[in-house]
């Protein structure tokens, strides 16, 4: 059925049952909001896992990460032999206030030192305190959740696949 | 002297000063609010005179039709804030000239037609909305009639006025 | 003496609900409005469910910085919100709630209510002028444009009730009134109704406030206390309106013992009015300048001068 | 008539009430507020960038046909205000001369329509 002003009428039983409905609202901060794993919260940082490659800071589409470095020299181990260089982190540093947190870095690094955690409550007062330096980059890796599990069937990782070959050949019984 | 009298007088300086301020004034915009006051004043006048109805009409039609309609026309044309030293008095005489006899002829008018009449304070009021309909319609149809054809052809002039000349092959 | 007192005591109640009532159209806006898009609205001020909103609001505005853009015309610029508020302060004093609860009861009340709040677009006007902004100019012209259009359809349903009451007194009208005229006025109902929403710049006629194109139309270079005044204004604008619809075209204070009760069917049915506004906020988009003054002149203008002519002949039929 | 004018006493002092409530608003935001002028703060807002030539500028008048329209629609309007009181006891004689008046007012509108002005362009 048809009459004049029916659309007028659907448009005001659309908001009334909406309003009898319970509303969807999350109720943060006084419920906390479960989030999906690989949230996007901040990016941490295993020193140790990086090399100074630079990678994550040239892919970085808003320039927010700030690396500084030196070269040490590894005097040589066997008479005669090279004295080798090595990277040593001096500084390595995230503007949040800028990072639009597209997740390149994370992903172009290739020694996984940077890592996804889902912490968000991390607002200041002050903008310049946005920006993270590696110890504090470091504190958030706690907060990093363990990789979810592989999906059932699914090819184990390649690093565990290589170690399992490695250790067949050494005759070793694989766990 | 009476309250109402000492309001009646307060009122009507506010009225000729700010009437003043109108047509002395060098901004646009302000001339039309100080007209605000000015048909602010002259309706507080009409109610003390009992004019009930007709204050209320000044209002209605003064203050929220005609200012507004003066204050959209000066926002459709151009009524930047700031005296506008353009806006000279090279034709203030022949205005004041004008406005002399304007103000001649209805002075006359209002004199000869209520000449001695008096407002009794203690009798009933005289310009409620009852009474205004009450003459209108039973002494004064004619004049009432007239009007209507009087604000048809302002209408209709206003139509033609506006689509006459300038751009007619816009539509 | 004692009637001087009177008169101060009415007055003073008045100004209380002015000060109070639009708060409360306002919370309601705040949580129907929430509700009816699945949100929650305020929830902290007071502690339940954000019911002190508004009274927070109002404390910050008092505090904010009182900022008068350099280029606009400083007098104008700071007169237009008060222009803009008091004119529907003034009108609340002649609605009655109930018989003799009134600020004041005038012969002509029903034209003086209608009188006034067509002064208050004037603020708004000389907000959007002096602010020297492009923003509020076309708002400004806007505003202008909307209030002509739909003050004329308004005044007509007006005159619709007061024919059929057969007088101009607000008190009259609702001791006119029977039920049958929910049907007879219909038409003169929804037209003040819609009209009244136009004149107000409530959704959807706020094409004058349009924020995806003119910012904040009038207001937009308006903040702090200025900009609250102008919001309370808004409010107050509705408060005004519902009451109005309620006490000419649904009865006032009739309904069951209403010899008791009668100001709470008043105030009732003006909430039940303001919910409706709210209401209708939500549910509609926004027209379009051409569809809205197709609406005046093509749709309500015609519908009202058709519902004076079934009202005149209803009149002269009973009365003979 | 005393009657009357005591009527519009409360008007009198809501309007008194309410520039003061206003005024005493101001006061007290004077009082609290902080005052830090820039001139970047006083620039007109025009969506974050610097104001380009200035407030005001030219429409087209054909928009005033409606404004016309409007104050000689509200001049007829008014009449019916002061007749509604009183025709109910004159009764159709009443009707026909304000169906009159309004007939040729409604011509107007029916002239306006078919000459397209009541068309927003």
């Amino acid at each position: 059925m048809s009459f004049p002003g029916k659309g007028l009428l659907k448009g005001l039983a659309v908001t009334m049952r909406t309003m009898t409905k319970r509303s969807v609202t999350a109720h943060y901060p006084d419920a906390l909001p479960e989030l999906p794993p690989r949230s996007r919260g901040v990016i941490a940082l295993i020193e140790e896992n990086c090399t100074v490659c630079m990678l994550c800071a040239r892919e970085c589409p808003a320039w927010c990460i700030y690396i500084d470095s030196h070269k040490d020299t590894i005097p040589a181990t066997t008479e005669g032999g090279r004295d080798k260089s090595r990277n040593v982190l001096d500084r390595f540093a995230i503007d949040f206030s800028i990072c639009m947190y597209c997740s390149i870095c994370v992903e172009v690094c290739p020694f996984d030192a940077l890592h996804w955690s889902p912490e968000f409550e991390y607002a200041e007062l002050d903008i310049r305190e946005l920006t993270h330096e590696k110890e504090r980059l470091r504190e958030w890796m706690w907060t990093v959740p363990a990789p979810a599990a592989l999906d059932e069937g699914a090819e184990p990782a390649k690093e565990i696949t290589t170690a399992q070959k490695a250790a067949e050949r050494q005759g070793r019984p694989t766990p | 002297m009476t309250v109402v009298e000492v309001l009646f007088l307060l009122l009507g300086l506010v009225a000729a000063g700010s009437a003043l301020l109108v047509v002395t004034t060098r901004t646009m915009v302000h001339a039309a609010l100080w007209l605000v006051v000015t048909l602010g004043a002259v309706a507080g006048i009409f109610l003390l005179l009992a004019a009930e109805f007709v204050a209320w009409v000044q209002i209605l039609i003064y203050v929220g039709a005609v200012v507004v309609l003066l204050l959209f026309a000066l926002m459709l044309t151009k009524a930047p804030t700031g005296p506008q030293p353009d806006l000279d008095a090279r034709r203030a005489l022949p205005a004041v000239a004008v406005a002399g006899l304007v103000l001649a002829v209805l002075g006359t008018t209002v004199v000869a037609g209520f000449h001695g009449v008096e407002l009794d304070l203690d009798g009933a009021v005289v310009g409620s909305a009852q009474t205004t309909g009450a003459t209108i319609f039973q002494q004064w149809v004619l004049p009432f009639e007239v009007l209507s054809v009087l604000l048809l052809a302002a209408l209709v002039g206003a139509i033609v006025l506006s689509r006459g000349t300038g751009r007619r092959g816009g539509e | 003496m004692a009637e001087l007192v009177e008169v101060l005591l009415r007055v003073a109640v008045v100004l209380l609900a002015f000060l109070v009532v639009p708060l409360l159209v306002g919370q309601v806006e705040h949580k129907a409005m929430a509700h009816m898009q699945s949100r929650v609205g305020p929830m902290y001020a007071g502690g339940f469910h954000g019911w002190a909103q508004l009274v927070a609001d109002g404390v910050k505005f008092v505090q904010k910085e009182d900022v008068v853009p350099a280029a606009a015309d400083r007098t104008v610029f700071k007169m237009a919100p008060a222009v803009a508020l008091l004119p529907y302060l003034v009108a609340m004093v002649a609605i009655p709630i109930g018989p003799g609860l009134v600020g004041q009861d005038l012969d002509i009340g029903l034209f003086f209510v209608v009188a006034v709040m067509g002064v208050g677009v004037v603020g708004t006007l000389m907000g959007g002028w002096s602010s020297a902004n492009k923003f509020s100019l076309l708002g400004g012209i806007r505003v202008a444009a909307q209030l002509m259009a739909y003050e004329l359809p308004f005044v007509l349903a007006a005159a619709s009730v007061a024919m059929a009451a057969g007088t101009l007194s607000l008190t009259g009208i609702v001791e006119a009134w029977n039920p049958w005229w929910l049907l007879w006025q219909a038409p003169a109902a929804l037209v003040f109704f819609v009209a009244g929403l136009a004149e107000l710049q409530r959704p959807p006629f706020d094409i004058p406030v349009a924020d995806a194109e003119l910012v904040f139309g009038p207001y937009t270079e308006y903040g702090g206390l200025r900009f609250a005044l102008f919001i309370l204004a808004e409010y107050a604008g509705i408060v005004v309106l519902s009451a109005l619809t309620a006490v000419l075209f649904l009865g006032g204070w009739h309904g069951p013992w209403e010899d008791q009760v009668g100001w709470l069917w008043t105030l009732a049915k003006t909430g039940l009015v303001a919910f409706v506004v709210v209401w209708v906020r939500v549910a509609y988009p926004r027209l379009r300048e051409d569809q809205l003054q197709r609406l005046a002149w093509q749709g309500l203008v015609p519908l009202v001068l058709f519902q004076l002519a079934v009202t005149a002949i209803g009149v002269v039929v009973m009365s003979s | 008539m005393a009657d009357y004018y005591t009527a519009y006493l409360p008007l009198l002092a809501i309007l008194a009430l309410g520039v003061g409530l206003v005024v005493a608003m101001f006061t007290s935001n004077r009082l609290l507020r902080p005052t830090h002028r820039t001139a970047e703060k006083m620039l007109t807002y025009e969506c974050g960038v610097d104001p380009v030539g200035e407030g005001w500028a030219q429409s087209h008048v054909r928009y005033y046909v409606y404004a016309y329209l409007y104050v000689i629609f509200a001049v007829d309007a008014v009449f019916l205000f002061p007749w509604a009181t009183v025709f109910g006891g004159l009764g159709w004689i009443s009707v026909g001369e304000m169906g009159v008046f309004i007939g040729f007012i409604a011509v107007g509108l029916v002239y306006a329509w078919r000459k397209g002005v009541l068309t927003w362009t």
